[in-house]
């Protein structure tokens, strides 16, 4: 009596099952879309963080474009080089996967070193800026109100005294902060460069120390300092890291710049630049 | 991670309920008293456990594209399961009590959370462990969900007048209302404590949402 | 036309402290030994440089050239050298490119043209011509050159010329003391204009608070067929679209211009400087400008050349007798703060205010309360409070299905706001950040 | 910044101490704490009233309500260590319109847990004013109904009626709502001698207070008008269709909260639509819905539940009701509202 | 008032107000947290529970009266399937689910985009099981038919729309508003949701 | 989903199968548990019967007439003798699905003319009406349907003694001795005698309709009800 019980059940459920697992395969059949199964292997490996960084809309649309080879696997910024390469093993194609990037914030401007007028509204750059460029003596400098800070997915920057920092290990190259920041502060640099200037105003040097005590005056002592090897460019008045030609950080030690605008990225970072500036 | 990490994880760490914020339907809808939150804590960690266990057994020979309804026709057995051994052997208020959220374990992404999480990715002691761990959590914050309901209520605890002088019932934390404000006041309390942790720790800290983080079942057809 | 003007939507009635220096006459200010003309002083495209360093210049001498067709020259507001051309600080708080000049006391004329005395006979085309010519802009404040607006494009038919003397702004008397003591050149270049948009007539609208204006005005009016308007006092009554509904009942729609309701709007002190530049052939090397605020020791109307530094204005009006709290170029509902004395007079400044500390309440920016006072004020009818929300969240895509755009930044809202929000700044920050996407789009 | 040589005798701005902002840069003074006392002033007589009627009872519950209000505002304030906002006046008159919604003779602690309710899970957890969707004095009131049904629908008479029907009588009179139809005295529910809660009972003294926010343009006639307009005429054509059932719509509207709701808790900016047209919608549906859970609903009263669930529906009503700007529609002439 | 038109009435105003299966049933929680933050994503995903759970009540009750609940006689015993419900009517679910999802995708790609991502997520909500059990148990001379259950679905589901659409566009607003910081995300949420459900209160006793 | 890559075919078969096995252990588990749970189900009534009903010397639990009521819902009946006469009827409804969160399942003893009996128990008069299962709102609705003692923790540690028979209920007390006729019975909030709780009004209707269909059907059906069971 039971065994004829459970053999019912068995029966009935197994007919169900089956019976719905045939209707959906037919209506899948019936019903079919042409998918490229690839765009979701490509987007399964992808980290799926959306972040825009790649310069698509979100993950799915830059596995499309990846597939139809429109774009390298390796443009995503997110994903670590094993991720890449299996996307590429994947799809047989080369990773084309450019160097690695993080955001510099030409700026070392923080409130105790620069002038800035009394501005009372919104605290946002990008707001601040519509009223009087925002307030900041320096027009170049950055604002401190953290537009970029904001726009961060990853929170890479953080806001200190008034001053954008970026931590290079957390920044994974989205390249969203560039985007924001309303004085074009930003910039995408190589990892692997470890110096740079932290200023960004072409301003004449006198000009520049009126308003900041931590700006690029131009003195070259860098480019000296460097010799031969070009490791810095010298820009109007202003000093730029030759990121094709990266200095190592001695070169700061080296140089002893009088205002402390040229600094080692990791030690900027972890703020021990603070109250150098002479 | 070790096998007592695995476990002791759901209870505080991954609560499934504070953290994960998984399973809210039974979370609100049995806490209307200690008693309850108890019963249908057991109830879940026994077909965790168990959809855990077979599960784990099974994950090398599931067709990952029917994955899903393999899962939850194995979750659901076990449901059915607890649903007869309940009406059998638990006292019939308890089974009245729970009613309609006995059979919805089913869908409880707890119990398919934890399937495709982890058992589906993980040896059957291991996976017996997780299982273990997030029922007990589950099960916890169900009775001091359900008991710190009951007592603003009437000072009861599984029905035991606590303080006899009170007198006067106060029934908004038992209703529908009362659910949600308290398990929200709950889920603050959990961020508060996680929010000063963080600061200790010198680390940011945002509040867990449900989104995509805790719930990814979405994520689970690819 | 009706006579009964309209009143429009909203708006919001300030104290308007115009008594600090409505009754004080134009004076000339005193030659300077240093003017600083900024290079970009219009709307559109920046005029293109003429001079270096070193180079002698006229009093009315071509600085700068129109650097296209939205643009205008710039003259050299007396004689001197050249002595450099760097930056100074801009109104709008970031440095600017202008030319800074050495006056050399002779103030020697070097006029670019000659006066048109038969100007009812020359043709249009030439007088419009003098008008670009002579680097005339809307001295109301916004600085668009005068010539656009009087070259409408081709189907574009024009039936009313406007000239704006509302000056609704709290404080400014300049056009109110322009109006006053110049009332013949006033309605001379009414007429001038309306002869180079081929009207046979113009209205004048003045706001009710300037009767010695407009009986003034009336007096000589009859001359050129020129209408005086009396407006209603109800701020912002000189906006531009408020101006056209009020007088001739049409509603600018949402991103068009006055042409489209074949309206044209000058403001009166730009008709004086037609006037001038048509019939005595001076190119817009000066302007009269209000210097008041309570701090001010002694307030009042001055005709400033342009490229005067706002310090030398101060000193003008005798320094001031408390620190104030804000330095506005323009009147408080509009102006722009400024953190600089250098920044210098130009052609749009129609006033240089000094607000006191009680005066000001700084943005304390509470939460709205939703009270919806300034959805009541607001004289294009848009919902100041939910898109100012809308853009503290940074949904400027809210804030455009909104109709931000529609907004002509008069400050009602802000004004009346009893939580203090930054309602105005919010919107400009819409602006701006829908127009950069926008921009992007087009990319 | 460029240094500026001045005469010394003439002094100039110091550069260092100007304020940059967006313009304008003219306030109109307006503030909230001055519309929040406004508001208080205009609650006044309706709390007279009922210190009147109901004696010192009503008193110390208007007592308990404002003061554990201003403390819970404070004592949060403290907590969070953000800056103290009691004075703006927005506690004080959650405190008094809830204690306006309780019985006279309610216990200290039923006041001090309504006083949570509205304060701190209604109001602060949102981010205090300004940010809370939900009205707190009517979240208080809601929350204190379902927690404590029995004591929320007792009420106390009032002295009047203790002297003129005997303590007892008094005692177990109905409220004008549950009395049967037919038997309500219009005139004394004008005044305020009825049973109820102590700020609700007098028509005329809400109706004076309303007015006070009518003249201060600190409410929008609409609410009020379409609230109790939508009461008036359902209650109307249900009481056309079977008056021994359903009281006359004039009881309906003098009976109850409805008044002290239409003026004082519907219109409350922060939780009310913006716009007009929003308003009139939302008058509406709170007129809607109170008559139907009064007609039909187990609960004994609904306009705190209509104006609650309302207020759920501000953020929609306020995204239909978007005016059109100026210029909006091109070839209409006229004023665009 | 015929007892099939006043059921009628406690289905349609009880599922959508008096016991709304969000504020009252608790069920279908998970989405209503997680799909609220939009009003546009709010209003796709209650249309997809709309469908979806109609389209559910309909071919669960059926196979329920016409399989499940058949007595039959084993060995003197009357026996059924019934102990099968919860088991048959998740596979129904999952598998009608499965079957809108590729239906949907070809007929309507546009219907797709802002219906689709919420149709995996239906699965696993709770209101369209909990739907088909309270039907599975409903002894209504109405709800206990297939049509009726349909329509118990389909109220039910408007029910939860309602609640979510009012609930996002209150989400909506506090996103705007500055929530402490530990109570920010799911906890102000179900804060605003356990208010709304007290001013649901109010409905109850209407049928 | 892109179900049409894989083998259609063998997925059903599958799942199917899976499914099957399924079914078939819990048809099993359900054949070891039936009983049990059939022999709860019998416990639990007459637990409950012999609290409503007067004392009996037949086995009521066999002599059942069962009739469908207006509300589509199925009362059935159990009928008591003594010395062969009928005492009275235990009426028994289950599931009446309108209760607040849920259903309301209870057990009426009736006096043989068909009205809800009276029962005195420890110096006060009930009636015999006990609801056997309800998922009401504890505290609200459970205050109407619950015939329970609070115990306390004082009662934990002092071990104070079982009290028998039936604990007053004010709200279900009401229905003692009320017979249905054609009026349904309304609830009464205010005064004296009530049956429903502000703020319970679902839960008191609930309870109160399904008393009310108990007795209406035994009014309707007393001739066959003693006539004995069919």
């Amino acid at each position: 009596m039971e065994l004829k019980f459970i053999i019912i059940s068995i029966i009935s459920t197994g007919i169900i099952g089956v019976l719905l697992g045939v209707i959906i395969g037919v209506v899948a059949k019936a019903f079919a879309v042409e998918i490229d199964e690839r765009i979701e292997k490509v987007e399964e490996l992808l980290p799926g963080a959306n972040c825009g960084g790649c310069g698509f809309a979100g993950c799915s649309a830059f596995a499309k474009a990846v597939v139809a080879e429109e774009a390298a696997p390796g443009q995503c910024p997110v994903c670590s080089g094993d991720d890449v390469a299996n996307i590429a093993s994947y799809l047989g194609i080369e990773a084309g996967q450019g160097e690695k990037m993080v955001a510099l914030v030409r700026c070392s401007g923080d409130i105790s070193n620069t002038v800035r007028s009394l501005y009372n509204g919104i605290r946002d750059c990008r707001s601040a800026v519509v009223v009087a460029g925002g307030a900041k003596g320096c027009d170049y400098g950055c604002l401190g109100f953290g537009s970029c800070a904001n726009a961060c997915p990853f929170g890479a920057i953080e806001m200190r005294d008034g001053l954008a920092v970026v931590h290079p290990e957390l920044c994974v190259g989205c390249e969203n902060c560039v985007a924001t920041c309303p004085k074009n502060l930003i910039v995408m640099v190589p990892a692997a460069a470890e110096v740079h200037v932290y200023c960004n105003s072409p301003e004449k040097g006198a000009a520049k120390r009126q308003v900041c005590k931590t700006a690029c005056i131009a003195c070259r002592k860098c480019v000296k300092a460097s010799g031969e090897e070009e490791h810095m460019l010298v820009d109007g008045f202003l000093v730029k890291t030759n990121y094709e030609n990266p200095p190592s950080a001695d070169l700061v030690e080296a140089s002893a710049c009088p205002t402390t605008a040229l600094r080692v990225a990791g030690k900027h970072a972890a703020n021990e630049y603070q109250g150098v500036s002479k | 991670m070790s096998l007592a990490k695995e476990f002791s994880k759901g209870i505080w760490k991954e609560n499934p309920v504070l953290v994960l914020l998984l399973g809210m339907c039974p979370t609100l809808g049995v806490t209307s008293s200690a008693t309850n939150g108890l019963g249908m804590g057991v109830a879940t960690l026994f077909v965790l456990m168990c959809s855990n266990m077979v599960i784990s057994l099974m994950r090398n020979i599931v067709p990952k594209k029917i994955r899903i309804p393999v899962y939850i026709v194995v979750i659901a057995t076990f449901v059915t399961i607890v649903d007869m051994l309940m009406q059998a052997y638990a006292p019939a208020t308890l089974y009245n009590a729970l009613g309609l959220f006995i059979p919805l374990i089913v869908v409880n992404c707890i119990v398919l959370g934890r399937a495709e999480a982890f058992a589906s990715k993980n040896g059957i002691v291991k996976s017996l462990a997780d299982g273990l761990g997030m029922g007990l959590g589950f099960t916890l914050a169900l009775v001091a969900l359900g008991g710190t309901r009951e007592f603003l209520a009437g000072g009861t605890l599984f029905q035991i007048k606590m303080i006899p002088a009170w007198t006067t019932d106060f029934m908004l934390p038992t209703s529908a209302a009362g659910a949600f404000i308290i398990l929200g006041l709950f889920l603050a309390a959990k961020n508060a404590q996680a929010i000063r942790k963080a600061k200790r720790e010198g680390k940011a800290y945002t509040p867990p949402g449900l989104d995509c983080r805790s719930c990814n079942i979405c994520d689970m057809d690819k | 036309m009706s006579d009964k003007p309209r009143k429009f939507k909203g708006g919001v009635h300030p104290s308007d402290s115009k008594a600090l220096s409505a009754s004080c006459a134009i004076q000339d200010a005193p030659l300077l030994d240093k003017y600083v003309v900024i290079m970009h002083q219009n709307i559109g495209a920046p005029p293109q440089l003429l001079v270096k360093k070193g180079d002698v210049v006229k009093k009315g001498q071509l600085l700068a050239k129109a650097g296209g067709f939205v643009s205008v020259p710039l003259h050299a507001p007396t004689s001197g050298t050249v002595s450099a051309i760097d930056k100074c600080p801009g109104p709008t708080g970031i440095s600017v490119p202008a030319i800074h000049i050495d006056a050399d006391g002779e103030d020697e004329w070097g006029s670019p043209f000659e006066p048109i005395a038969n100007w009812q006979n020359c043709p249009a085309g030439e007088l419009r011509q003098r008008v670009w010519d002579a680097g005339i802009v809307g001295m109301g404040g916004a600085g668009f050159p005068a010539h656009v607006k009087l070259s409408p494009p081709e189907g574009k038919e024009i039936d009313t010329l406007i000239l704006n003397g509302a000056e609704c702004e709290p404080y400014l008397t300049a056009d109110h003391r322009l109006m006053l003591e110049q009332a013949e050149d006033v309605v001379l270049g009414a007429a001038i204009l309306a002869r180079i948009l081929g009207l046979e007539s113009a209205v004048i609208g003045i706001e009710e608070n300037k009767p010695d204006a407009i009986a003034k005005l009336e007096e000589v009016a009859g001359k050129y067929h020129v209408r005086v308007q009396p407006l209603p006092v109800n701020y912002p009554q000189g906006a531009e679209k408020q101006l056209i509904y009020a007088i001739t009942g049409r509603e600018v729609p949402v991103g068009k211009l006055p042409m489209d309701v074949k309206c044209v709007v000058q403001n009166v002190a730009s008709a004086v400087a037609v006037a001038d530049a048509v019939v005595k052939g001076i190119p817009s090397i000066e302007r009269v400008t209000t210097v008041t605020g309570r701090p001010v020791k002694t307030p009042g109307n001055w005709r400033f050349r342009i490229g005067t530094p706002i310090a030398k204005a101060l000193e003008l009006a005798g320094g001031i007798t408390e620190q104030p709290a804000k330095l506005l170029l323009g009147g408080p509902m509009m102006g722009i703060a400024q953190s600089s004395l250098g920044v210098t007079v130009m052609k749009n400044t129609s006033g240089i205010l000094l607000i006191s500390s009680d005066e000001v309440s700084l943005y304390s920016s509470e939460p709205c309360i939703r009270c919806g006072r300034c959805v009541e004020v607001c004289p294009m009818s848009i919902l100041p409070a939910t898109i100012s929300q809308a853009v503290e969240n940074k949904r400027f895509d809210w804030a455009q299905e909104l109709n931000v755009q529609a907004c002509i930044e008069c400050g009602s809202c802000s004004y009346v706001c009893p939580s203090h929000r930054p309602l105005n700044q919010h919107f400009k920050w819409a602006k701006v950040e829908i127009a950069s996407k926008l921009r992007r789009r087009n990319d | 910044m460029s240094e500026q040589e001045s005469t010394p005798s003439i002094r100039l701005p110091d550069p260092a101490r100007l304020v940059v902002s967006n313009s304008p840069h003219m306030r109109s003074g307006e503030n909230i704490s001055r519309i929040m006392f406004t508001v208080v002033a205009a609650m006044l007589p309706a709390c007279a009233v009922g210190i009147w009627f109901f004696g010192l009872a009503a008193v110390w519950v208007l007592l308990a309500c404002t003061v554990s209000c201003v403390v819970f505002e404070e004592g949060w304030n403290k907590l969070n260590k953000r800056p103290s906002t009691w004075k703006d006046g927005s506690a004080i008159i959650t405190g008094i319109l809830l204690g306006m919604n309780l019985n006279a003779g309610t216990p200290w602690w039923v006041c001090v847990i309504g006083a949570f309710l509205a304060i701190i899970l209604a109001k602060q957890l949102f981010g205090g004013l300004g940010y809370n969707p939900f009205n707190p004095a009517l979240v208080a009131r809601v929350g204190l109904l379902i927690g404590l049904p029995e004591l929320m629908t007792t009420w106390n008479p009032t002295h009047a009626m203790v002297s003129t029907l005997g303590a007892a009588d008094a005692v177990s009179a109905a409220t004008p709502l549950a009395m049967a139809p037919g038997k309500v005295e219009v005139l004394q529910m004008l005044i305020g001698n009825t049973k109820g809660c102590l700020g609700e009972t007098s028509a005329i003294a809400l109706l004076i207070g309303g007015a006070v926010l009518l003249i201060f343009k600190l409410i929008k006639w609409q609410v009020p008008v379409a609230f109790i307009g939508s009461v008036a005429v359902i209650t109307g054509i249900m009481h056309a269709i079977d008056p021994t059932t359903y009281h006359s719509p004039v009881v309906h509207i003098l009976s109850g909260g409805l008044l002290l709701g239409a003026f004082f808790m519907a219109t409350d900016m922060v939780t009310s639509p913006m716009t007009r047209k929003g308003a009139i919608i939302f008058g509406l549906g709170c007129g809607i819905m109170t008559s139907v859970i009064r007609l039909w609903g187990s609960y004994p009263e609904g306009v705190s539940f209509s104006i609650l669930f309302m207020n759920a529906l501000t953020p929609l009503i306020d995204r239909m009701t978007v005016q059109k700007p100026f210029g909006y529609v091109a070839p209409e002439k006229g004023k665009v509202a | 008032m015929s007892e099939l038109t006043s059921e009628f009435l406690v289905i349609t105003i009880g599922a959508i107000l008096v016991n709304n299966f969000v504020l009252s049933k608790f069920l279908g929680i998970c989405p209503f947290l997680g799909v609220s933050k939009k009003l546009d994503t709010a209003l796709g995903m209650s249309g997809a529970v709309i469908f979806v759970m109609t389209l559910a009540s309909l071919v669960s009750s059926l196979i329920n009266q016409f399989l499940l609940t058949r007595d039959f006689v084993i060995g003197g015993r009357t026996m059924n399937l019934q102990f099968l419900q919860t088991l048959v009517f998740i596979v129904v679910i999952a598998s009608l689910v499965q079957l809108v999802e590729i239906i949907l995708q070809k007929v309507s790609a546009k219907l797709y985009e802002s219906l689709g991502i919420f149709l995996p997520l239906i699965t696993t909500n709770c209101a369209v099981l909990g739907c088909v059990v309270l039907n599975a148990k409903a002894t209504g001379p109405l709800q206990s038919t297939w049509y009726g259950a349909t329509i118990y679905g389909f109220c039910s589901a408007v029910g939860f729309a309602l609640a979510l659409v009012l609930f996002s566009s209150l989400r909506e607003k506090l996103d705007l508003a500055q929530v402490p910081k530990a109570f920010e995300g799911t906890a102000i949420s179900l804060v605003t949701a356990g208010i709304l459900a007290m001013a649901f209160l109010g409905f109850s006793g209407l049928v | 989903m892109s179900a049409q890559k894989i083998n259609i075919p063998m997925l059903g078969v599958f799942l199917g199968v899976v499914a099957a096995a399924a079914a078939g252990l819990l048809a099993g588990v359900q054949g070891l548990t039936a009983e049990r749970i059939e022999a709860n189900k019998k416990a639990a009534i007459s637990l409950a019967m012999n609290q409503v009903l007067p004392a009996y010397d037949n086995e009521p639990m066999t002599e059942t007439n069962t009739f469908a009521c207006a509300r589509g819902w199925k009362v059935t009946f159990y009928t008591a003798r003594k010395d062969g006469q009928i005492v009275g009827y235990a009426g028994k409804v289950d599931n009446t699905d309108d209760g607040f969160s849920g259903t309301v399942s209870l057990i009426v003893g009736l006096d043989a003319d068909g009205s809800v009996a009276s029962i005195a128990s420890n110096g006060m008069t009930n009636s015999a009406v006990i609801v056997t299962a309800q998922t009401e709102t504890p505290g609200l609705g459970t205050a109407i349907a619950e015939r329970k003692l609070q115990k306390t923790i004082t009662d934990l540690f002092g071990g104070s003694e079982e009290i028998p028979g039936l604990v007053g209920n004010k709200y279900l007390d009401w229905y003692a001795g009320k017979k249905a006729g054609e009026e349904r019975w309304a609830i009464v909030k205010d005064g004296e005698k009530v049956n429903g709780k502000t703020g319970a009004t679902i839960t008191s209707t609930a309870v109160c309709e399904a008393v009310y269909a108990v007795s209406k059907t035994a009014v309707e059906h007393l001739d066959e009800l003693s006539k004995g069971a069919e």
